[in-house]
C-alpha cells in the first residue's frame, strides 16, 4: 500500500530539509510560536517536578507535544472553541486560564472560585473519560451554524481515542451536519502501554476520515507549523461550509503515560531515543536560529518569562488555602441546592465539628 | 380552550417553547419528517424549518453529546430518545457530562439540556420497548429527574424543565400518553419551576398514603376507589412528579397524616425508587408509623414479552393487595 | 468522485444484462438458492397477513431483502454463527429453527419451552437494539480462533446501524484481531424516515472498511447471487486469516419499516415503484427461467411446499397454550433462581387467584 | 503457606482458573504487557500467552459485546475494566446483552462472563476515576453483584464467579487492594458457589447489626470497636458480599437478634444499595426493630476532586455518629 503523505515544513537541521513554509505565517508568528511553546514546555517540566515532590497529584505530561497543541491552537480564531483532554490540561493556559487553576486540578484542589468557566475562555474543560468531549465539539460548531455564525471548534484526542464509539459518533454526526470542527488526532502511537498496532488495523488513522466522506490531513506531530498549518485550511474549510477535517499528528510518546506510569514496562527506550531528537522545541529553535529569526537573548527572555509566569502560578495554587467542605455540595447544580445537600452538609460539618472536639 | 392528551400536550409545550425562545432546538430519531413515532413532535418540523428540528443519525451517545455540545454554546436542546431502553447507549453521555458540567465548572456551565424519554410497559411493544430506568438517573448525582402523569402537569412539567438551568431527564409514561384529555392552558399556572420539585395529590384519603408516579398513578387511584367501595378506607395518593429530589416533606407529612404508606411502581423492585421513598418514609417516620411501608412493583426481571407484559405490571388487584397487607398488619 | 464499483451478476430481464455466475454454483445450488427465497418470501408476507388480523404483533417485514438473507447464509459453512436483526428475524429458520418459534417472538409469546438455542443452530438470538449484537459475532470467529478453529462468523445490520459505536468498535476489533467476521450490511436507504443522507456523509457505506484497514465490497442488495459470492469470498479469506469484510448490499427498503409504520408520511412512493421491479425473488425466478433452468412446475412445487411449511408453522405456534406466569421467572439465569424470585412468583399468583375469585 | 493481600489473592484466582481451565482467558485495557495498572493481571501474559491474556483497543462496549460473543462460543471470559467510571460506555451491552442473554434464549445461553470492576474513592485519584456504581447494576435484571472485603473472598469469590454460569459483575473495593494480608489457599474451602450469596459475619457484637461491604467494612470494624471501648456497646458488623441477590436472610436475622441496624456505603445515598437494605429491613423486621435503620453513606455528589475525597468518603467518625443516632433513639 503507498505510503501515507505527512505534511512537514521543519527539519531536523541532520537528515529532514527545512521547507519554504506556508503562507499567513510572519517572522512575529514564528517567534510568538515559539514563545508559546516554550511556556508549555516550561510548565510541564515544572509539574512534573512539582508532582515529584508530591505537591500536585498524577500528572499526564506531555514533553515533545507542544507542537500538537500551541500550533493548532494558534490557528484558531479567539471565538472558537477548544477541547483538551488531560494530555493538553495546560494548552489553556494560552487562552487566559491562570496556570494555578490547572495546577490546582491536578493537585485535585480549584479553591473556592473553583474551575475556569468554558464560556470565558473557549476552552473546554479538561477531559478524562476518553473520547467524549469530541461530541460535545461537535455541538458547539453546529450550535454556532444554527445561529448562523461561523465559530468553529476542535477537539484534541490520542491514537487510542479513535477506538471509542463516541470518535465515530462525533465524527458523523459532523460529517452530516458539516459542522465546523477540526478533530485533531495526536498519534502518539501509545495508549498507556497498548501500541497503535493494538489500536487499529487502519493504514493509518488519517484513513479513518474516508469513512465520513470528510477530509484527511496527516502531519509531522512534532512540527509546530505542520499543526498550524493543516488546522488553519481545516479551519477555512469548515467555515466555509465543508464540514469538518480530521488531522492525525503523527509523532511519539517521549515520555511516560503520566507520572504514575512506568514505560520500561512495556516498551524499548531505544524506540523513545531515536524519536526524542525531533521533539518541537529544539526542533522550532533549531530553525529559527538557522533562518537567523531568533538570538540567544530573545531565547533567554521567553525562558526566563515562561519560568516567571509558572513560578507566579504555583505560588497562586499553593495560596489557595483549606477548603470548605460545602465546595463538595455547591457547584453541582447551577440552580438551588436540593434537600439532601443541605442535609449532607449538615451532616458532614456536625461529624467534623465532632472529630476535632474529640481529638 | 379545547382538552389535550399527554402527546398534544407535549407538543403544544415544545411549540410553545420553540415560538418564544429561539434557543430551544429538538433532536432525536424520527422526530422531524414523522413527528417521532408516539407523534410528540409532530408539525414542528413545517412550524421551525430543519435547522431547529432535526433528524439525527442513529447514535443515542452522539445525539446526547452534541445536544450537550451545544447548550455549551447556548443552546437550549431537547433530545428525544426513541424508546426507554434505547438510553443506554447514551448512559455514559450523561452519566459523566451532562450530570457533572456544572460540577466540573465550578457551577459556571451546566449542561441545559432536557432529556425526553418514553418510558415503562403496557404497549404490547416488542423486546426493550418498555423498560422502565428512571431509577438509574435518580442515583446519577447532577441529574433532575421528573416524571408527569397528567397532561397539565406533562406541559408545565416540560416548559420549566425547558428553563431549568441543569439537564433533566423527563421520563414520559408512554402508556397513559392517550389515556385521557384535560384543559391545558398554554401558559402555566406558575412560572417558577417548583412543579419540577413537588409531589401533587392525586386522590384524597386520610386511611394509607399510596406513594406513585407515571402509569401506576391512574391504577393507584382505581385501586383507592375500589378499597373505599369494598372496605370503605380511603387510601391518598401521592404522584411524587420529581424522582430526584424527591419531594421529603410530602413525604413525610402523608406519611404522618395516614400512618401507612405504600409505594408503588412499574420498576423491578430491587434498587427501584420505591427503596429509596421506603428508606426515607422509615427513617423519618417510623414513630407515626401504624405498619411498615410495603412496596408494589414490577419484579427483579428483564421486561417480559408482550403477551405476558399484564403479569409483570402491577395490577389493580396486586396494588390492592399490598394496601390490605398494610391496612391488616 | 468515482462511481462505486457494485458486484452483480443477475440482470432484470430489461436493461440489466445477465452475467455469466462465478463458479462454486451448481444448478442444484441455484434452485436450492430460489427454493429459500421463496420460503423467506412465503414467511413475510403471512406474516404481515397475521398481523393485519392481530394473530402476532408488530412485525418487521423484510419484502425485497430476501437475498440479502439467504444468499449470505447460503456461502456460510453450517458450524459458522450467523446473527440476525429484527429485520432478518426469520432467517434462523433456514437453520432448522421452528417457524413457531420465530412467529412466537413476534407474537410476544413463545411457550413454555422458550426462545431457541442459539448454540444449537449457530443463529443469534434476534437482536432488536441496534448494532449491538456486532460485537457478538466478533466475539464468535475471535473465540473459535483462539480455540484453534476456522468458525466464522456473520453479522446483518442496516444502514442506521453504521451510526452506532458499537458498529465502529465490533469493526475495529475485528480488524485488529483478524477475526473471521462478515459485517453485512443492508443498506436499503432507510432508517425508519431517516434517509441514508442523513445517516452518512460518506460516499457509500462501504469504504468505511478503509477506516478498519479491511476488505470491503459493495453488492446489488436485490442480486442474491451477487450476496452469495462477496460472501462467501470474505468467509475464505476470514479463514485464511486475513481477517474481516464489510460488505455494503445496496438495495432499497420497499415495504413499511415495520407493520406500524406509515412511510407516506416521509417519502415518495415513486420512488419505491422506481426500486420494485429489481425485487430480488422475482428477479432470480426470471433469470433461472431465461436460463431454461427451472419450470413452472417447480415453481409451484416451491410455493406449495413453503406455504405448508409455514401454514403448520402457523398452527405450531398457535397450539401453545396460556402461558404459566412462572414463565417471567424461570429463564432470567442458568443458576437457581434468587429468593426475590420466588417471593415474587408467590406475590403474583397470590394476586391472580385473588382476581379470579374476586370476578 | 504466604499471606497475599487482595491483588495478589484475585492474581492467584485468575492464574488457578487459568491454569485448569483454557475457557478462561483476560482481557482488558493494559491487561497483559503491563499486568494492569492495578498490577492483578501481573505475569499472566507470560504465564498464558496473549491468545488468552488480551490487552484490549480503547474501547468498553467493544470490550464487553466481544466477551458476551467469546462466552457464546464456549470461552468464560474476564473482563478487566480499568476504573470504576470506565463502564459507563459498556453500560448498554451489561444491560441488554449480558444480563438477559440466558432470558433471552430461554435459559438455554447465558453470557458467562465475569466483569471485573476496581471501583471507589480514596486513593486520590484524578476524576472518574473514584466512582461507586455498583448500584445501578442492583437495579439491572440478569446480573449477579458481588464484592469482596478480604483476600480470600477476593480469591474464592472470583473462582467461584469465574465458574457461575450467570454473568457476574465483581466490584473490588480498590482502597483496600493491598491494606491487609491473609492466607489464601489455591482451593477454596468449598466448591459450590454460595459465597456468591452469603453475607460474611466480619465483627460479633449484639447490640447493633451494621451492614456494609467493600471499603466500608473495616472502617465499620473500626467504629465498631471504638464504641466498644467508648459506650461498651458492641456492634455487630456484616460484611454483605453478595450486592444482588442480597442475603435476606443473613439481613433479617441481624436485624431481630440486634434490634437496631445501620447501614453503611460510600455510593452516594439516595437510590444506594443502603436504600434496598434498608427497606427490606423495615419491611420485614418493624416489631423487632428499636429504632429505625439509618444509613451512613457518600453524598448526593460528584465524587469530588481527591483533596475533599476525605469530606465525600464515610469515616469512622460519620459510622460512630450514624451508630450513635440508632442506639440513643
Ligand atoms: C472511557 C475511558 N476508558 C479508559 C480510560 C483510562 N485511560 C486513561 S488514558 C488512556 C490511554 C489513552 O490513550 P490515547 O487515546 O492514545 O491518548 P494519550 O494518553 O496517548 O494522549 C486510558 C486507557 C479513560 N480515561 N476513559
Ligand atoms: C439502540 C437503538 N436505538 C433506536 C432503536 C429504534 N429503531 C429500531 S429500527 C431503527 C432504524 C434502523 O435502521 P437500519 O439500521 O437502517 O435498519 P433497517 O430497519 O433499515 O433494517 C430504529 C431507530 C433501536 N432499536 N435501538
Ligand atoms: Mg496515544
Ligand atoms: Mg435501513
Amino acid at each position: 500500500m503507498s505510503a501515507v503523505e505527512t505534511l512537514r515544513y521543519l527539519g531536523d537541521g541532520r537528515d529532514l530539509k527545512d521547507k519554504d513554509l506556508p503562507g499567513g505565517l510572519s517572522e512575529k508568528d514564528l517567534l510568538e510560536l515559539f514563545r508559546r511553546l516554550v511556556h508549555l514546555r516550561t510548565f510541564d517540566e515544572r509539574a512534573v517536578a512539582l508532582q515529584r515532590q508530591g505537591r500536585i497529584g498524577t500528572y499526564p505530561l506531555y514533553w515533545g507535544e507542544e507542537g500538537t497543541q500551541a500550533g493548532p491552537l494558534y490557528a484558531c480564531r479567539d471565538d472558537d472553541w477548544v477541547f483538551p483532554s488531560y494530555r493538553q490540561c495546560a494548552v489553556g493556559t494560552l487562552r487566559g486560564v491562570p496556570i494555578a487553576t490547572i495546577l490546582g486540578w491536578v493537585r485535585g484542589y480549584n479553591g473556592p472560585s473553583g474551575f475556569y468557566d468554558p464560556a470565558e475562555h473557549r476552552v473546554g474543560p479538561i477531559c478524562v473519560p476518553i473520547g467524549t468531549h469530541l461530541p460535545h465539539a461537535v455541538g458547539v460548531a453546529w450550535a454556532a451554524k444554527i445561529k448562523g455564525q461561523d465559530t468553529a471548534s476542535l477537539a484534541w484526542f490520542g491514537d487510542g481515542a479513535t477506538s471509542e464509539g463516541d470518535f465515530h459518533e462525533a465524527l458523523n454526526f459532523a460529517s452530516v451536519f458539516k459542522t465546523a470542527t477540526v478533530f485533531f488526532c495526536t498519534n502518539n502511537q501509545w495508549a498507556i502501554s497498548t501500541p497503535i498496532s493494538r489500536q487499529t488495523g487502519a493504514r493509518a488513522i488519517v484513513d479513518k476520515a474516508v469513512a465520513y466522506g470528510i477530509h484527511g490531513v496527516r502531519v509531522d506531530g512534532f512540527d509546530p507549523v505542520a499543526c498550524w498549518k493543516a488546522t488553519r485550511d481545516a479551519l477555512e474549510r469548515g467555515r466555509a461550509g465543508q464540514g469538518p477535517t480530521l488531522i492525525e499528528a503523527f509523532c511519539y510518546r517521549l515520555g511516560a503515560h503520566g507520572t504514575a506510569d512506568d514505560p520500561k514496562l512495556y516498551r524499548d527506550e531505544g524506540e523513545v531515543a531515536k524519536w526524542r531528537p525531533l521533539e518541537p522545541v529544539g526542533r522550532m529553535r533549531g530553525y529559527l536560529e538557522r533562518q537567523g529569526l531568533i538570538d540567544e537573548a530573545t531565547i533567554e527572555a521567553f525562558a526566563a518569562e515562561a519560568k516567571d509566569k509558572i513560578a507566579q502560578g504555583i505560588k497562586d495554587m499553593e495560596a489557595v488555602g483549606e477548603l470548605d467542605e460545602a465546595i463538595l455540595f455547591t457547584n453541582v447544580y447551577a440552580s438551588e441546592m436540593p434537600w439532601t445537600f443541605t442535609e449532607g452538609l449538615e451532616e458532614l460539618r456536625a461529624s467534623k465539628a465532632a472529630q476535632r472536639a474529640g481529638s | 380552550m379545547t382538552e389535550l392528551n399527554m402527546v398534544e400536550a407535549l407538543n403544544g409545550a415544545i411549540t410553545h417553547a420553540m415560538a418564544k425562545d429561539d434557543r430551544v432546538v429538538i433532536m432525536g430519531e424520527d422526530v422531524a419528517r414523522t413527528g417521532g413515532v408516539f407523534r410528540v413532535t409532530a408539525g414542528l418540523l413545517d412550524k421551525f424549518g430543519e435547522a431547529r428540528v432535526i433528524d439525527t443519525p442513529l447514535a443515542e451517545s452522539g445525539i446526547i453529546g452534541a445536544a450537550i455540545g451545544m447548550s455549551l454554546y447556548g443552546l437550549r436542546p431537547i433530545v428525544e430518545i426513541q424508546f426507554d431502553a434505547f438510553v443506554y447507549p447514551g448512559f455514559e453521555q450523561i452519566v459523566v457530562h451532562a450530570a457533572r458540567y456544572a460540577w466540573r465548572t465550578g457551577g459556571k456551565l451546566p449542561a441545559s439540556i432536557v432529556i425526553r424519554i418514553p418510558f415503562g410497559g403496557g404497549v404490547r411493544a416488542p423486546e426493550l420497548h418498555s423498560d422502565s430506568p428512571e431509577a438509574l438517573f435518580c442515583h446519577v448525582p447532577g441529574l433532575k429527574v421528573v416524571c408527569p402523569t397528567t397532561p397539565k402537569d406533562a406541559h408545565d412539567m416540560l416548559l420549566a424543565a425547558i428553563e431549568h438551568p441543569d439537564p433533566v431527564v423527563f421520563m414520559e409514561p408512554k402508556r397513559i400518553y392517550r389515556a385521557g384529555r384535560q384543559e391545558v392552558p398554554d401558559d402555566p399556572d406558575s412560572d417558577d419551576d417548583s412543579i419540577l420539585a413537588t409531589a401533587r395529590t392525586a386522590r384524597e384519603g386520610s386511611d394509607l398514603a399510596i406513594f406513585t408516579y407515571g402509569a401506576t398513578v391512574p391504577l393507584s387511584v382505581q385501586a383507592a376507589d375500589s378499597l373505599a367501595t369494598q372496605r370503605g378506607v380511603q387510601a391518598r395518593v401521592i404522584d411524587l412528579r420529581s424522582l430526584y429530589p424527591l419531594d421529603v416533606g410530602a413525604i413525610e407529612d402523608h406519611t404522618r397524616s395516614c400512618g401507612r404508606a405504600l409505594v408503588v411502581h412499574e420498576a423491578p423492585r430491587s434498587g427501584g425508587l420505591g427503596a429509596e421513598v421506603s428508606s426515607l418514609i422509615h427513617e423519618r417516620c417510623m414513630l407515626d408509623l401504624d405498619a411498615p411501608a410495603l412496596r408494589v412493583t414490577g419484579y427483579d426481571v428483564p421486561f417480559p414479552q408482550l403477551a405476558n407484559e399484564d403479569d409483570y405490571l402491577p395490577s389493580v388487584e396486586r396494588i390492592k393487595a399490598g394496601a390490605q397487607r398494610v391496612l391488616d398488619f
